[in-house]
Order: structure tokens, then sequence, then C-alpha cells
């Protein structure tokens, strides 16, 4: 348990980084978009003057090779992005998912027959190509990371809707749903009443643990190069841009990249903490 | 041609570190001088390797667009009039190839008559003749062989609708009086018709051995070499061609027995192995792979490496390009204002630094072959000067400043978000706030080449197909060839009657000398108009293999000649 | 069996027809015309319009989607003026930007990423359930709390940003490996092994997570059941409860997200690819989204999906030879 | 003296499961161990074997066999006696054998560890045993993945491996609650047949006393962890010393006890009719087939069946809760007036939500029913008829017991004020003095509202002790449906005649005890 205490307090920093992004930099005395000729040397491909990537007590994690933009500033903005678009994924898919799943569990056997396979066939799409795909398809002028949080959203949802399907089949055999139907309740009735209460914590549990691989998917999107567009910054996009000065600069790696592995071990964390805390029976020995 | 930067991929791969591996494994012995120890009788023998990233796509002289003769394309077609193969400025100099000149013209450069030299032979030995060549130019008018330059239908008389020699038989602006003649019958004067016959549609084609599409697959050599084997865009494997020798050819040295060229690798990959020099790949050179910015910190501090560099200076411009028909770009104010307002000096960190580009104020690159004249008509140093910047626009009537859109393409190499996200924090400076309007290429040049819907500002390029004035200047300033439909240069759609007439002038002198310093006038006072706002020219550093010798870079196309160089 | 097989087949293939038609009404609405690319800068209509005919985009959509079906079963050839291109089947589509056939592409790819994923796979599988092993049997060991820490840490740690720490590890500061290019296996096992040992590590590694952990709770499940306690009741040795009764069980979960790992093959290899400049299909994917070289995209997506759904397959047939008490139905 | 157990404790953090424990088991003798859940029965078979060892749980006493100790012996050498000297069955068949290798290698493979036989007689002598205990074909069913056993077949097979060893203990935890009554028999008889033959010592751990009393010669009755009670089996049911001992016998439903009410005067008429209903499943295997019968108005039926005749099935459909493939159901009521009291408490209100609230809800749903005070009124009433008090209306399901669930949902079914009542298994789950509870007051509510109630058990004693009329099922089909007297004291079916002789009772020897 005191893991998922790290991993909240971790999270919670992120989140007041994200939303005070804009107070930080300023305290900083930066911001994220500017450049900075004068920090770079030029004729050697724009690379950072001093030491560790520029770091001084105006930049406090120095700057960017060739543009010589604020890296702090960077990542604060960044963190809305990463963060801004894994929950946008994460509410996409659990709407979706628990919509899907609980028609599909609610529904007739053809409904269910559909939608089950429906489910299935979005399971065996390789997501991330068909990401990729999509937002080529996107013409660019679309705000990004709100395509970037549908995209990844839309075809995420399938472990969801298993999971909301199973749950609500389930719970449907329950006697207690058969004394709501002998108690006169309707099928609606029942499925607000009687099933989506059970459905609710499991699907919260679920999201928890689907948020640290959202945060990684737009990461590794964005390193693809079809992330957020400059000169919004973002984790993944720093990143892939700081792969090709991996020996000349390596402080512009360490940093995008500490980021992500600390956003994603903190949720995962929390992630965790909530399974554990909603079904203690599998707690393991050794946490 | 503009310099789009065919490079698409998204992911810049991990060039500097790959090249940081294995990095202790390489020779401490020096690298010897490139051109040292040449001697042109010595140097025949062994395998030049050609280690490339782009794909081997088209290899028919028909559908290849290149300049000069080409770098992998000149060892196998001979054209009529190719580059000069000496280092230094006179390497932009066109030369006979096939012919015996350059091209004799008549009637004000509107007909262009040339002779072939004797002894020429395709690999089979079969005599090369003035119909081959015909022949040739007729090909690549067949639409199912695109690809090439669009000048030959632009410049021929009467084949603005020629569909090729497979559907509409010959082309009759073409004479072939004899075997050995060939008169091109032109619709206008170009004087810069010679600089056009280096192009591979003036290779010759042997009809009998045309196989339309599937030419490719074995093109008939007119060159020191012949294909042994084409993997389908992976491997090209040339040998020698028995029936070329150097004395029916005086431009290509062809010094190694074999070239292999490998295709589709990363680039990462191919500059990790020219540095190395492992094995063969001491015997290796490439023709399309550029050291990155983040690999120039390291030829700094290691001179061995380069020593094996190659420092290219291909003309080119990066600029960007008003719509005078899009409000408030009309007014000439504004146009200034940001001309003041760019810092060149974050554009060019943003595309690599001072090695790889140098500030442009006019729009000719600064080679003296396309007439290059220094002017710089809004002096604003090379980090911009916001406070002119900010005059103007008060007195444009924007006192409070000005929003605008950038219309910029997503290809990250070149002219892509990189410096569109640098002028929109110099702009900043100035009080113009800029929204960015990111594009994929291909709707980019789809919207910024269609008059119709070009955006009012956007950051393009422009290189020219061969070293001259003409093909730099006329397709951005000639009002008559601002294209409707689409495909469409002038982005200022710029239709000055004096300028075209100028233009028309300088087309019907064919001392190069001459028309180049015309051209550099014309640029002068066409860049008063502030048109456009010239930012950078490029420059490429290539590596190439210790052993690899008489590497020297031609200013024509700004890279080293696979057919001059040596291996042993 | 016959049946079973007969049934997922014909399932397999409803699969990958249904897919195939998404992909291609997905594709159909993508911007700038692939005909205008192949054409060049400067294009002429009647150019485009050869092009066109040839691509055949001058037909309805539905009649295009035909012509691809087609093409896969008996091969397809791509004609206008003297010349024919042919597509033999099974022809997922005729790439013209690289002017070959997109199932000749994708064979070529192949190599690479299977080189990978299976490399890869030997890997996460060795090192997975050895270290699920070895935490499951001492449960709250250092050991454990070790592996379990370790493990946390992969599965923080997307591919790219583990692949850049082992490539700056191995091979800048310690220099112990080659920079990873690709050497066929048939050329030169050892370059071939030693180039791809480090997207080998990257991928196997945060793979491996999942399987260390699989593996773990499975044995604790394992021994807490009631077939275990009998054993013990009856004097069955600790070790050979574990060696041969545990583990039998345990490995049973493990081979099935095996099978259903292994189909994901392009997908997973999409990001190691580009990372390490890899010549694989996921290059090859990300190469032609960026090119918009649609059949080849198209192809790409169809192969994966039809990689998942064999895997799936291949995962229920392993799952029924490894636990007798499952039937095929 | 074979086994001698003396002051066990075991103790898991926080709860001590057995508390100085003290009993001996005798050479060939037979003791059944007997107790409600949580008594502590199942952790005292478990200690005897020292498979507490490698657990949280605390240890102490001794367990001595044959004079040596068993609790403080090292690994190597218990491993040497458990099988070999004392060996076990367990309650659930399925999951106590290996799902991945064959009856017979496991089987085989104990017998050799122990023996050091060869391969070959080891796996002759796993068909002998099996042989032993009556599987048909054992040569071919060796050969068998447990899941191709039936649940009996299982335990006979578990029994087999004991038997291979020969040991002079066998300890049986519960071998045979979760069979059928028939499979039930057969499996005792066979431990008698066994024990008769091999002299081998037996101590049977089971929550049935009548189950117990057939089985063992020596009873040991416990509570809360302790030893309530011990002695002879007759002696001790019969003549019960202790209160609790007194308490737990009296409430065992007897199965030629006739129940207590009067039989209902006149007849009256059909609550609900089922004609000739039918019932398959997706898979095509019929559930029902071809039942008709009838309810009247304030009677009760029982219906009795092993698992799989149909009889839950029948009971949903009567309820309305699942349709029938076939045939048709006429009840004469609106909705709300068929009600259901299920088996397994735990499933039976919704966790998420207030008992009050799920009481509540038939009212709710009802377009002219009471609301606001009146809700609360009524559920108040109700779960007071049924004996909780009205603060239970604010309580979530996990704070009540099993039994007080039951009364709870009986409320529900109450509240609705239904012409029908179905009870599908309601009291299976409970421990027997609460099931005594709960059948007075369903038999009370019943006459006092005078109610239809179709009670459905597998449990014929049970059935007896709240029907007016008794229908026998048997794999979907109806075999039998008479009063419950002429069923109970004349049955006409075999198969009717089979249940009641096989299953067990307290009754002594019947009839003539009471």
């Amino acid at each position: 348990m005191r893991h998922y205490r790290v991993g909240l307090a971790i999270v919670a920093a992120l989140v007041l980084i994200a939303l005070t992004a804009p107070l930080l930099t300023a305290l900083e005395g930066q911001d994220a978009t500017g450049f900075h000729p004068e920090l770079v040397n030029s004729a050697l491909g724009g690379l950072p003057n001093g030491a560790l990537g520029g770091i001084s007590a105006d930049h406090w994690l120095g700057v960017e090779p060739g543009t010589g933009r604020d890296i702090f500033a960077r990542i604060v903005y960044g963190a809305q992005v990463s963060l801004g678009v894994a929950i946008g994924a994460t509410v996409v898919q659990v709407l979706i998912g628990t919509t899907v799943g609980l028609a599909a569990g609610m529904g007739g056997r053809l409904a269910d027959g559909l939608l089950t396979r429906g489910i299935d066939l979005m399971m065996a799409l390789p997501e991330l190509i068909f990401a990729i795909a999509l937002l080529v398809i996107v013409p660019a002028g679309f705000p990004r990371p709100l395509l970037l949080a549908g995209v990844i959203g839309v075809f995420g949802w399938g472990g969801t809707a298993r999971l909301v399907r199973a749950q609500t089949l389930s719970l449907r055999t329950r006697d207690y749903v058969a004394a709501a139907r002998l108690a006169g309740a309707g099928r609606v009735r029942v499925a607000r009443r009687e099933i989506l209460p059970g459905v609710v914590a499991p699907v919260l549990t679920y999201a928890a643990l689907l948020l640290p691989g959202n945060i990684v998917s737009e990461a590794g999107l964005s390193f693809l190069g079809i992330g957020v567009r400059p000169p919004t910054p973002s984790w993944g996009q720093m990143l892939s841009n700081a792969s090709v000065w991996f020996r000349s600069d390596p402080m512009y790696v360490i940093i995008p990249a500490a980021a992500i592995f600390l956003a994603v071990l903190a949720f995962t964390l929390l992630g965790d903490g909530v399974r554990k805390a909603a079904n203690p029976r599998t707690t393991g020995a050794a946490s | 041609m503009r310099t789009s930067h065919k490079v698409l991929t998204a992911l810049v791969p991990l060039a500097a570190l790959l090249a940081a591996c294995g990095h202790n494994t390489q020779d401490a012995q020096g690298a010897k001088n490139s051109t040292a120890a040449f001697d042109p009788a010595t140097c025949q023998g062994g395998t030049l390797r050609v280690l490339n990233q782009g794909d081997l796509t088209h290899y028919d002289p028909a559908r290849l667009y290149t300049s000069g003769g080409g770098k992998i394309p000149t060892l196998l077609f001979r054209t009529l009039t190719t580059r000069n193969r000496v280092p230094g400025p006179d390497s932009t100099k066109v030369v006979p190839d096939l012919a015996t000149d350059v091209g004799t013209p008549s009637d004000d450069a509107k007909t262009w008559t040339y002779h072939l030299k004797d002894g020429l032979k395709f690999e089979d030995g079969t005599p090369i003749t003035s119909a081959d060549i015909k022949y040739g130019i007729e090909r690549s008018f067949a639409p199912e062989l695109p690809g090439g330059a669009p000048y030959l239908r632009d410049w021929l008389k009467d084949a603005q609708n020629y569909g090729g020699p497979y559907k509409d038989g010959e082309l009759s602006s073409i004479e072939t009086p004899d075997d050995k003649t060939i008169i091109f019958k032109l619709r206008k004067p170009e004087g810069e018709f010679p600089y056009l016959a280096t192009a591979t549609q003036f290779a010759p084609v042997p009809k009998a051995k045309d196989t339309g599409v599937d030419y490719e697959k074995h093109p008939i050599s007119s060159g020191p070499y012949k294909v042994e084997s084409f993997d389908q865009s992976k491997h090209l494997v040339l040998v020698r061609n028995d029936n070329w020798s150097r004395q029916i050819d005086d431009q290509r040295l062809a010094c190694p027995d074999r070239i292999e060229v490998t295709a589709g690798l990363d680039p990462a990959v191919v500059n990790q192995r020219l540095a190395t020099g492992a094995g063969d790949d001491a015997n290796a050179a490439t023709t399309d792979v550029n050291l990155g910015p983040a690999e120039l910190a390291r030829l700094g501090s290691d001179p061995q490496l380069a020593a094996h560099v190659a420092h290219t200076h291909f003309g080119d411009t990066t600029y960007l390009a008003f719509n005078p028909k899009v409000k408030p770009f009309d007014d000439i104010k504004v146009r200034e204002a940001i001309s003041y307002a760019v810092n060149r000096q974050t554009v060019i960190n943003a595309v690599g630094g001072s090695q790889l580009a140098d500030p442009a104020t006019t729009f000719l690159p600064d080679q003296a072959v396309f007439g290059y004249q220094p002017y710089d008509h809004f002096p604003a140093g090379p980090t911009g000067d916001p406070a002119k910047a900010k005059e103007l626009l008060a007195q444009a009537g924007y006192p409070n400043g000005l929003t605008i859109t950038l219309t910029h393409s997503t290809a990250q190499s070149g002219h892509g978000p990189g410096v569109a996200t640098a002028i929109q924090d110099a702009l900043k400076q100035a009080g113009i706030t800029v929204n960015l309007e990111p594009l994929d290429p291909d709707s980019f040049d789809a919207k910024v080449n269609t008059p119709a819907t070009e955006p009012g500002l956007s950051i393009d390029g422009w290189g020219a197909d061969w070293p001259s004035g003409n093909p730099f200047l006329a397709p951005i300033f000639d009002g008559r060839q601002i294209i409707k439909s689409g495909g469409n240069f002038n982005l200022a759609q710029y239709d000055n009657p004096e300028v075209n007439d100028e233009i028309d002038a300088i087309n019907k002198l064919t001392d190069p000398a001459a028309a180049a310093k015309r051209w550099g006038a014309l640029d002068e006072k066409i860049g008063k108009e502030a048109l456009t706002v010239p930012l950078y020219h490029s420059k490429d550093l290539l590596l190439f293999g210790k052993n690899v010798k008489n590497a020297w870079v031609s200013d024509w196309n700004g890279l080293y000649d696979l057919s001059v160089m040596s291996v042993k | 069996m016959t049946r079973y097989l007969l049934r997922r087949i014909v399932e397999t293939l409803a699969v990958l027809l249904l897919l195939s038609a998404c992909v291609y009404a997905v594709f159909y609405v993508l911007p700038g015309d692939p005909a205008r690319l192949i054409c060049g800068k400067i294009c002429l209509p009647d150019q485009l319009t050869a092009i066109h005919q040839k691509l055949g985009l001058d037909q309805p959509l539905w009649e295009q989607y035909l012509h691809f079906l087609q093409g896969l079963v008996a091969g397809r050839d791509y004609s206008s003026g003297p010349s024919v291109n042919h597509c033999p089947a099974p022809c997922l589509g005729y790439s013209f930007q690289t002017d070959q056939p997109v199932t000749g592409l994708l064979l070529d790819r192949l190599p690479v990423s299977l080189s990978l994923t299976l490399g890869a796979a030997v890997l996460w599988l060795v090192i997975g359930v050895g270290t699920g092993l070895v935490s499951g049997l001492r449960p709250g060991s250092l050991a454990d709390r070790a592996l379990t820490a370790v493990a946390l840490a992969g599965t923080a740690t997307p591919v790219f940003v583990l692949g850049l720490v082992l490539l700056l590890v191995f091979c800048v500061y310690l220099a112990w490996l080659p920079f990873p290019g690709y050497v066929p296996l048939t050329e030169d096992p050892v370059a071939w092994a030693q180039n791809l040992l480090l997207p080998w590590l990257t991928l196997a590694l945060t793979t491996a997570v999942v399987y260390s952990r699989l593996t773990r709770t499975t044995l604790l499940e394992i021994l807490a059941e009631d077939h275990i306690r009998t054993l013990r009741a009856y004097g069955v040795p600790e070790r050979r409860i574990i060696g041969r009764h545990a583990l039998r069980g345990t490995l049973t979960p493990i081979i099935t997200l095996f099978g259903l790992h292994v189909g994901t093959v392009l997908g997973s290899t999409v990001l190691t690819e580009s990372l390490f400049g890899l010549p694989g299909l996921g290059k090859l994917l990300i190469d032609a989204v960026n090119t918009i070289d649609v059949p080849v995209v198209v192809g790409a997506t169809l192969l994966s999906g039809f990689a998942i759904v064999v895997g799936n397959t291949l995962a229920d047939l392993l799952y029924h030879f490894a636990d007798p008490r499952v039937h095929l139905t | 003296m074979t086994l001698s157990v003396k002051g066990l404790t075991v103790r898991y953090p926080g709860v001590t499961a057995v508390d100085d424990l003290s009993f001996d088991l005798p050479d060939g003798g037979s003791l059944a161990v007997v107790g409600e859940s949580g008594s502590g029965k199942s952790t005292t078979a478990a200690a005897l074997l020292g498979l507490h060892r490698g657990t949280r749980a605390q240890v102490t006493g001794t367990v001595e066999l044959d004079g040596v100790d068993l609790t403080t012996l090292p690994d190597e050498r218990l491993r040497a006696v458990r099988g070999r000297r004392i060996a076990m069955v367990f309650q659930d068949p399925l999951s106590a054998l290996d799902p991945f290798f064959t009856v017979g290698d496991q089987i085989a493979s104990v017998y050799r560890l122990h023996t050091r036989a060869a391969r070959r007689a080891s796996r002759q002598k796993a068909v002998e045993v099996l042989n032993r205990v009556g599987i048909p074909d054992a040569a071919r069913r060796v050969r068998a993945h447990p899941h191709e056993f039936s649940g009996g077949m299982r335990q006979r097979a578990l029994i087999a491996m004991a038997l291979a060893l020969e040991p002079s203990v066998l300890v049986a935890d519960e071998p045979t609650s979760a069979l059928d009554v028939t499979v039930q028999a057969q499996i005792l008889t066979l431990l008698a047949d066994l024990r008769a033959q091999s002299g081998m010592a037996l101590l049977f751990v089971t929550h049935d006393l009548a189950v117990a009393a057939q089985i063992a010669d020596d009873v040991l009755v416990m509570r809360h962890g302790r030893a309530v009670e011990r002695g002879p089996v007759r002696r001790v049911l019969t003549a019960p010393a202790e209160p609790y001992t007194r308490e737990l016998v009296d409430a065992v439903p007897r199965l030629h006890t006739p129940r207590a009410a009067p039989e209902p005067a006149a007849p009256r008429n059909a609550a609900v009719t089922v004609h000739g209903v039918s019932h398959h499943y997706r898979r095509g295997a019929h559930a029902l087939k071809g039942i008709s019968l009838e309810v009247r108005e304030g009677e009760t039926l029982g219906i009795v069946g092993e698992s799989g005749s149909g009889k839950s099935t029948l009971a949903r459909i009567m309820a309305g809760l699942l349709p029938p493939t076939h045939g048709r159901v006429a009840f004469d009521g609106g909705p709300r007036m068929r009600q259901m009291v299920f088996q397994d408490p735990a499933s039976s209100f919704n966790p998420r939500r207030q008992i009050g609230a799920s009481v509540a809800e038939p009212l709710l749903t009802a377009r002219s029913g009471p609301a606001g005070d009146a809700v609360s009124d009524a559920v108040g009433d109700a779960l007071e008829r049924v004996g909780l008090g009205p603060e239970y209306t604010a309580r979530y399901p996990h704070e009540l017991s099993g039994g007080q669930r039951q009364r709870a949902a009986i409320a529900r079914a109450l509240i609705a004020r239904p012409k029908l009542m179905i009870c599908d298994e309601a009291v299976s789950a409970l421990d027997v003095t609460t099931q005594a509870g709960i059948l007075r007051l369903l038999t009370d509510v019943q006459r006092e509202l005078g109610l239809a109630m179709v009670f459905v058990s597998h449990d014929l004693a049970v059935v007896r002790q709240v029907s007016d009329r008794v229908a026998v099922m048997k794999d979907g089909e109806l075999v039998e449906l008479a009063d419950a007297e002429t069923l109970f004291e004349a049955p006409q079916h075999p198969y009717t005649r089979l249940l009641l002789s096989t299953a067990p009772a307290l009754d002594g020897d019947r009839p003539d005890s009471h």
C-alpha cells in the first residue's frame, strides 16, 4: 500500500505541474516556444553551450539543441499533453467499452453475438498500426491532442468492453437480479440499479490500469513523429528529437525519458493500488 | 525542381548515436587525402560500393529526373551534353557528351543542331544514331512513362499534346536528316537548351529493344557500365561495358571495374559504415545520405574523419512565399515588415546550424554561375530587426500588431515544422502572432501550388535543374508560368510584363556569362518588391570511404562524381 | 479436430474479409492522390488519367475492392499502354511508389521482423518464466522483491526509452556490441545474432515483464490449489510437486499468451524497428504511411491482422494440447 | 492405539481454529468428527497430516501415530509417513486431482514414490486398486484424465490412491458432501467395506449427523474449535449429554416425521398450473421433458431430485423467470405475485444496496404502490415479521449472516403480498441449526398467509418438513408426485425408493423409532 501512496504522490505532483505549467514557467522566467540562438553553437549543429545541455540558473533543465528552447518549460507543458491525452483516451475507452459491453451483456443473443464479434475484431486489429494510419488520414488542421486521445481511445476499448460484458453476464445470473425482475423491475431498471453499480468498480480499476498504457501510446505515437504538432511540446516528441543527440547531448534524452518513465511508473503504482484495494484477494505476497 | 527533400521518414533515426557506436574501431592510421595519389592512368580496378538510403526505382531514361546526367544514371546513359567533370567553378559548365559540341543555335535560339561523335556504340555493339536519341526523347512523352522534367513538352514545337511514340508516332519538331545529325525546333528562344540536353531523356534508346514499362529492368547502356543485375529497388550491380572506351568519352574515367549499389539502407547505418570503413566499406560512397546536425559535433573532434567528408553546395533557397492576393500581404509594407522581422539565425539553427546552411538575402543561390549578385534590401542582421518591423507595421495600419497564418509542410526535414516554429518565434518579437497551419506534404503541395487555394504565407524551397539563372528564376517570377490547374510555382502570382520581357531577352542569350549577369540584376530588381523572404541556402556534408579517391565535389549537383572516383 | 480447424479457417477468412473491407474503406479517404505522387512533380492531366486507369482508381470503391479480392486469389495485371505489370497471387496490391508487388515487398521484409520477434520471443520466455519462477517459489523473499521492483520499472519503460538506454550503455559507453544493422541469417549467423542482440533485448525485456508477473501469479495460484495439497498429503517431495505438477499448470497460460503475443509481430515491432533502423515490416509500414503508399499500408495491415488471427488460433491449439480439459469446439 | 491426539491447537493470525483438542482413534476404529461451519473440524483433519507446515498457521500439541509424534517429525520423515501410514481423502474430488495427469499416473506415481516399485508394477497396482474401489473397466480408465470421470468416480479414484499404500489411518474430510445422495451412499458403503477388509482406522469429518451415524462407531462433536462431546454414535445421537449436541440433533430434519401443521382442509383452486413444460438449453441438452403439475392455493409442493434433475429449472419457469421451450405455465395473478427465495445467501442481495432498498424494490416498481413513509413502514414491518429488527433496513448484505440474509430474502418476497412463493434450495447452504429456524419461519408464514409454496431441495428430510405434496424428479422428468405421507411411507417408483433408502437419516431404524 505504501507503493500506492508513492504513486499517488507522484501523480498528484504531475497533475499539479501540468495544471500550473504557465505559473511554473513564469517562475523560471522562460517560455516553451521562445528560441535562444545565443545559447547554442551554430557551427556544431546547434549544440547547447555549456555543460549538461546548457543547464543554468536561467534554464533549469538546459535548452534544446538547435533551437535553444527551454527544456524545463517544454517538459512542464509536455505534461499537459501527456496526461491530457492519456486521461482523455482512457475516458473514451471507458465510455465506449462500457456502453458496448453493457449492451452486449444485457442484449439478446443476436445483439450479444454481433457485439462480441465486434469486440473480437477490435481486439484483433493491430492497434498501433491503425492508430498510425488514422493519424495520417485526418487533416493536419484537426486539434492534435483531441485526435490523439480519440485515436488511442477508439482502438483501445476492446478490453473494457470484454470486461464489462463478462461482468454483466456474471451479474445477470446473480439471484438478486432475478429477485429484482420478480419485483417487477424492467430491463433498464435492472441494468441501471442492479448491474451498473457492480460494473463501475471493476471498470474504474481497469481504467486505472489503462492509463499508464495510454501514456506510453501517446509517447510512442509522438516518438514516431505522428503525435502532437510543433511547437506544442510532448515528451515522446522531445525524446524522438533527442534520440539523434544521444552522444553529444545526453541530457536532452535523459530528461524526457525520465519524465515518461516517472509518469508511467506513478500511474502503474496507483493503478496497482486501486486494483488491490478493490480486490484484496489477489494481493501478492510481496507487496 | 523544388527541393522538397523527398525524405519523408518521420522518425529521424539514431544517426548520431549509431555513428558513435563502433567509433573505437576507427582506423587510427590517419586518413589518406582523397585527391592525393590519384592518377587517372592507373586508377582502374576494384569495386566501388554505393550505400544509399532511397530505393532504386526507375532506371528508365524516360522516367528519371536528373540534373547534368544524374549521379548513378550517368554511368549508364550518355546524353547529348553533360556536366563538366572538373573540380571548381568550371564544373557548372555544360560540355558535349555524345555530341561534338554543346549545340549550335540558330533562329534566335529557337533551333538547336547537334552532330554525334564517331564510334559511339550501345552495349551490344550496335552504333548509336541520331534516331535513337530522337526515339528516347519521344518515349518520354508517353503517359505510361512519367517522371521526367517538364521542359521538353513546354519548349519543343508541337509537343504540347504529343502522347509519345506508342500512340502518336513521331514528333515532328525533332529532325534527323542523317544518322549523325539531330535538329530541335523550339517554340520560343531557349538559350539554355544545352543544359536541358544533359537530361537522361536525351540518352539514346534503341527502338528495337524498347520493352515499354519493362525497359527499366535492363536499359541498354551507352555509358561506361552496363547492368549486370538489378534486384528491384535494392541492389544494382554495374559492370564494365566493353563497347565503351575513354577514346569516345572524355568526361568519364570509369575507374572501378564494378559498381555495386545497395539501396534502402538506414541513413544512420550508411554514415556509420562509411565512417568506420571496415572491409569493403572502405571502398564505399553514398549519393543520398548527408550528415545530420547531431553528427557535426563529432567532426570537429575527429580530423581523420573530417578528411573523408565532402562539403557540398547545391544551389537552393528556402524562403517565405507571400501570396499578395491574400490580405494583408497585398500591402508591401507588411511584406517588408516580415522581411525585417525574420531571424535567420534561429532558422538556420533549426535546420542544423551554420555548417548546413548559410543565411540568404537574395533569391538566387550564392554561386556565381546562377548570376548571384549580393543584395540585402531589408537589412535585418542575422537575428532580425523587430523594431523596424513594428515601425513598418504601424505605417501599414497595424500599430497593435497583426495575426497571420503560416502554412508549412509536416515533413520533418527541410522547410518543415522546425523552420515554421522559428519564424513563429521571430515574428512574435515584432508583434506578429503567427498561427501555424501544418499540412502533410501532399496536401501542402496540392494547396500551395494551386493558385485558387494558395494561402497567404507559406514556407517553400527552390532548387535549380541546372546551374543557371533561368530555371531558378523563371518558374518563380515569370507571369506566364502561373499554372491555374495546379503545379504552380509562381507563388506570388507575379505577372510583370517588364520582368517577362527581360526573361525572354535573357533566354535569347547563348553566352552563359552574359546571361548570368542579367539574371543577377533581375533578381536584385524583383527582390525590392518583397515577394519572398529568402531564408537560407543549404549545404550538405557527405562521407566517403577511406580508400575512395578523386572524390571532389561538383558545383553542378553538389556531389562527388561516381564516374571519376577510384577505389584503387 | 479437423472440424474445428475447418471452422477456424472459415472464421479466420471471414474476419480477414471484414478487416480488409474496413482497411480498404478507411484508406480510400486518405489525403492526396497516389496517382499524383507517382506522376511526379509536374504532372499533366492525361498522364494522371493514365495512372488512374492503371491503378484502377477510376472505378467505384466497391469495384476496386472486388478487384483487390480477385487479385488476392488469382493474381492480377496492372496494365496500360504497351506494357503489363503482373502481380501474381496472392496479390495484396501493387506498390507504384516502389514499383513492386506488395506481397513481394512484405515477404522481403518478413525475415527481418521474424528474426527480431522470434529471437526476442526466446529471450522473453527464458527471462520472463525464469524470473517468474524465482519470484513465485519464494514469495516475499529478497529476490522476489527485487524482481518485483525491476518488473515495475520494466512496465514503466516503453521500448523506445529502453532501446535508447541500452544503446547508450552497450554501444557507446561499453562499446561491447556493434551498432544494430541487419545481416541476413543465411549470410552470417554470428553477425546476424550480434546485430540483433540489442533489438532483441529491447523487445524482450519489456515483454518479459508480463511473463514474469504471469508466471509468478499462476505459480502461486497453483501452489494453493487442492491437488497440490493432495500431493503433499501423499508425501510427494516439494521439488517433485513443483517440477512436475506446478510447472505443468503454470506453463499452460504462458503458452497461450505466447501464441497471442507472437501474433502481434508487426504491431509490436514498429517502434523497435524504427528505433534501430531495422528494415522490417514495421519500418516498411511507417515509411509507407509517410509516402502514402496505400497498397503497402493495406497489405501490411492485413498481414498483421492475419498474424493476429493465426496467433489466436495457435493459442487455442496450444491451449488444447497443454491442457487435457480443453476441448476444441 | 493407532492415532492419539493431545492438546492439538491450531492458531491462525487472529483466530484460534482448533483449541486444545484431544482424542484417540484405535486400530481399525472409526471416528466421525461432526460440527457446523467454523467448528474447526477440517482444520483438525489437515493438522493430523501436518499440512499446515509452511503456512501461517501455528500448530501446538501432539499427534502421535503409533507412538511417533508427527508434529515434530522432520519434513523428510513426515513425507514417508504421509500417504503410506496416514492418507487423506478430500471434499472436492474435482480439484483434488491434478488435471494434467491421468488418474492412473497419479496413483502409480504416489505408489512408486513410497514402495520403489517398478513402473510396470505400479501401473498394475493402479489398475488393481481402481478395480477394488469399483471403477468399471479399470484397465482402460486408468488412462483417463480426472475430468473424464464423474464426481463419484473421482472420489473413488482418490480413495483408490489412498488404498494403494494400505495406510493404517484414512482421514476423510467431507468426502461425500459434494455428491448426490445415491452416490454418497455408494461411497459410504465403499468406505465401510474397505475398512472391514483392510482393518484401517477411519477418521471421517462431516457436517451431517446422519452421515456420521451411518459411517462411524464413535462421534466427536466440535464447536468453535473445541470438543463438545465424544462418545459412541448411537448414544450421542439418542441421548446427548451436552445441550449443544442436543440442539444439533434436534435441528436435523427427520425423514419420517410428518409435517407438524395439519393438512389444509378442502381442495382449493390451483395457484399455478404447469402444462406439458419442456425446456432445453442452447447446446440441446434437455433440462425438462413434458412436466405437468399444479400447485394449489395454500399448499406447499416439495420438489426433490439430484443434481441435473431439472428441479431448479422448473422452479424458475414457474416463477416466470425463464420462458419454457414448450408448454405453458398458467398463473392466476399479476406481476410481483410470484416471488422466490434463492439458495445462495451471498448472491441474493445486491452487495451495493442496503437491505431496506432491496426489500422495498417490489413496492418501488409498482406503478400504484405506496410511497415515502409508507414504503419504509412496510419494509420495517416485513423485516420484523421475519425476525429482523427495523435496524436492518440500513445494513448492507455483507453485514448480515447467512441465516439473516435468508430471512431478509423472505421479507422481500412477502412484501409484495405474493400468491406463490418458490424456495429454491433455500436452506441448503445453511448450517443445520440455522436451517431449522428458517424452515420454521417458512412454514409459519405459509400457513399464516395461506400462500401457495413450492419448495425445491435435494434433501428429502427437509422437504418432508414443509411439504403437503411432493414431486420427485430425475433427468428432467417427473418420476412421482404424491402427497407427502404416501410418497415417504409408500413410495411407488423405484427411483423414489432408491432415494429414500440412500438418504442418510437420523430416524434410526425406520419407521418405528418414534
